[in-house]
């Protein structure tokens, strides 16, 4: 799993690649906390290049996905494709989550 | 590729070792699956299971492939969740023992199933009495629920030392 | 991560189960070796054994990246060929069986040593008695060369089952 | 395994890609004989994208190499690297294919 966090102005973009999972989920929660502690409103998680998620990885995000709303902001996800997406339309969590697909 | 044949994976149950599993079960699916074939009448049609498109060979030795093809998928998915399950929950305070993984599979080209055991001596528990669906935002209780939508059928039984066995037919 | 650490699997004795094992025995060099540690004392080193750099990562998840650190690169060069000398030589003409791999590792981090047992049932081959360099120009019998050349140690016992081990020492 | 030949005038260059091995090296034989059964004079075997070579992939470069020597052919070795340079190192056939490595 790698990520990169860019900022701009009042957006933030959240590339993640690789595998997020039991194992690399609880390296991401750093990240993801701190967007939390910075109030950030507009994060667009882009999944592009994510090849692999587990139910760990999902937990992660949703958890970002609640502490966000939770102030007001919105977390929109984008880039979803093969495995990832499959995980996410069986969860039905494609609809809860905005954004376009790949 | 004959029915009888297995691949067998024997690891200890920590998430470190997660990985050369999904690996391991990622290639069985194609050795063993829909596409490789289990049963004689496939064994001729092997030769195209070997892509001569390098870009495709060059995504299949990069495991990456599996993750496209939407058996493998399935199966992956599942299979990730059930060896987390495992080392997270199932040896959680108890010694660690280890995870032992075989694959074979039974069938037709045209009808068939892939079966992957999962042996562990850790704690008792059959998935078949955890029923809760995960609420409609869920941080944690996934994993059940994603191996249930992936299978046909999820075995389980008890030990030591214990058996679960995924299911998935083509 | 503990000495007692060992990843086991077990194949049909056939080509195309070869880059299975070479992955299987790609990621033991990474869980079992020197940088992923056998003993206590490296247990502590290994969050930086996973790298939090993105493109290494990819490699690794690739399967690639063993083939360019040289401890992995020899072990893969001398399994592999090993592997091919069971599948082609060893179980021609016979019924097939199975080669079972087994990878673990003994020391600490400054000094240790990988063992991978090969056992197979088929016909009886030990090396130390094929002492024949290749030619200048080799077309063939180069397997035992480049498994001599790559390992510390090759260990024979004549079976059924037979077993050979490859030692690779750090 | 993956290859492309292409012709330019008298020069061949061959590129192989991924692994050579026993199971590939038998699909890579054809396109070997094919140049010698044309008998072309100056081929290039362009190996920076080889990810993995055998003995038995050795064999079939060794054989091809004789057999164009044979006829007053020569193949030279580009892009070396990693395990496969290892391979003709240990081999010392990094000295006998002439050409540069990457
Ligand atoms: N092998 C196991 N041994 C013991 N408990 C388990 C095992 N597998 C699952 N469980 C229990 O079932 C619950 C639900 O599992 P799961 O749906 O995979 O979600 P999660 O692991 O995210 O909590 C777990 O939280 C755990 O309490
Ligand atoms: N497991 C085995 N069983 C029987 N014969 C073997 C076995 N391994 C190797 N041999 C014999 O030893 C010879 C040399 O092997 P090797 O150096 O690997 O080269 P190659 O396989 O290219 O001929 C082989 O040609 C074969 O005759």
């Amino acid at each position: 799993m790698g990520y990169t966090r860019t900022d701009d102005g009042d957006d933030t973009t959240l590339t993640i690649d690789g595998t997020l999972d039991a194992v690399t989920a609880p390296e991401l929660r750093p990240v993801l906390d701190a967007l939390v502690a910075e109030n950030r409103k507009k994060i667009v998680v882009d999944l592009a290049s994510l090849r692999l998620i587990d139910s760990s990885g999902v937990g992660v995000l949703v958890s970002l996905f609640k502490r966000v709303r939770a102030y007001g902001g919105e977390v929109n996800l984008v880039g979803l494709r093969d495995q990832p997406l499959a995980i996410f339309k069986l969860l039905r969590l494609d609809r809860v989550f905005p954004g376009k697909q790949a | 590729m004959s029915s009888s044949d297995r691949i067998l994976l024997s690891v200890p149950g920590a998430l470190e070792f997660r990985d050369v599993a999904v690996r391991v079960v990622g290639a069985a699916c194609k050795l063993l699956g829909p596409r490789g074939g289990s049963s004689p009448d496939l064994a001729e049609r092997e030769p195209s299971a070997r892509d001569p498109n390098p870009g495709a060979e060059h995504a299949a030795v990069h495991a990456g492939a599996e993750l496209v093809d939407p058996f493998s998928m399935a199966v992956l998915s599942a299979f990730s969740e059930a060896f987390n399950n495992l080392a997270l929950h199932g040896y959680r305070g108890m010694p660690r023992g280890t995870i032992d993984v075989e694959v074979r599979s039974e069938g037709t080209r045209h009808e068939g199933a892939l079966y992957i055991r999962l042996t562990d001596t850790g704690r008792v528990f059959d998935p078949s009495q955890y029923v809760e669906p995960p609420d409609e935002l869920p941080e944690r209780g996934m994993g059940l629920f994603i191996m249930r939508g992936f299978l046909d059928e999820l075995r389980y039984e008890a030990g030591p030392p214990n058996v679960l066995t995924l299911v998935k037919r083509w």
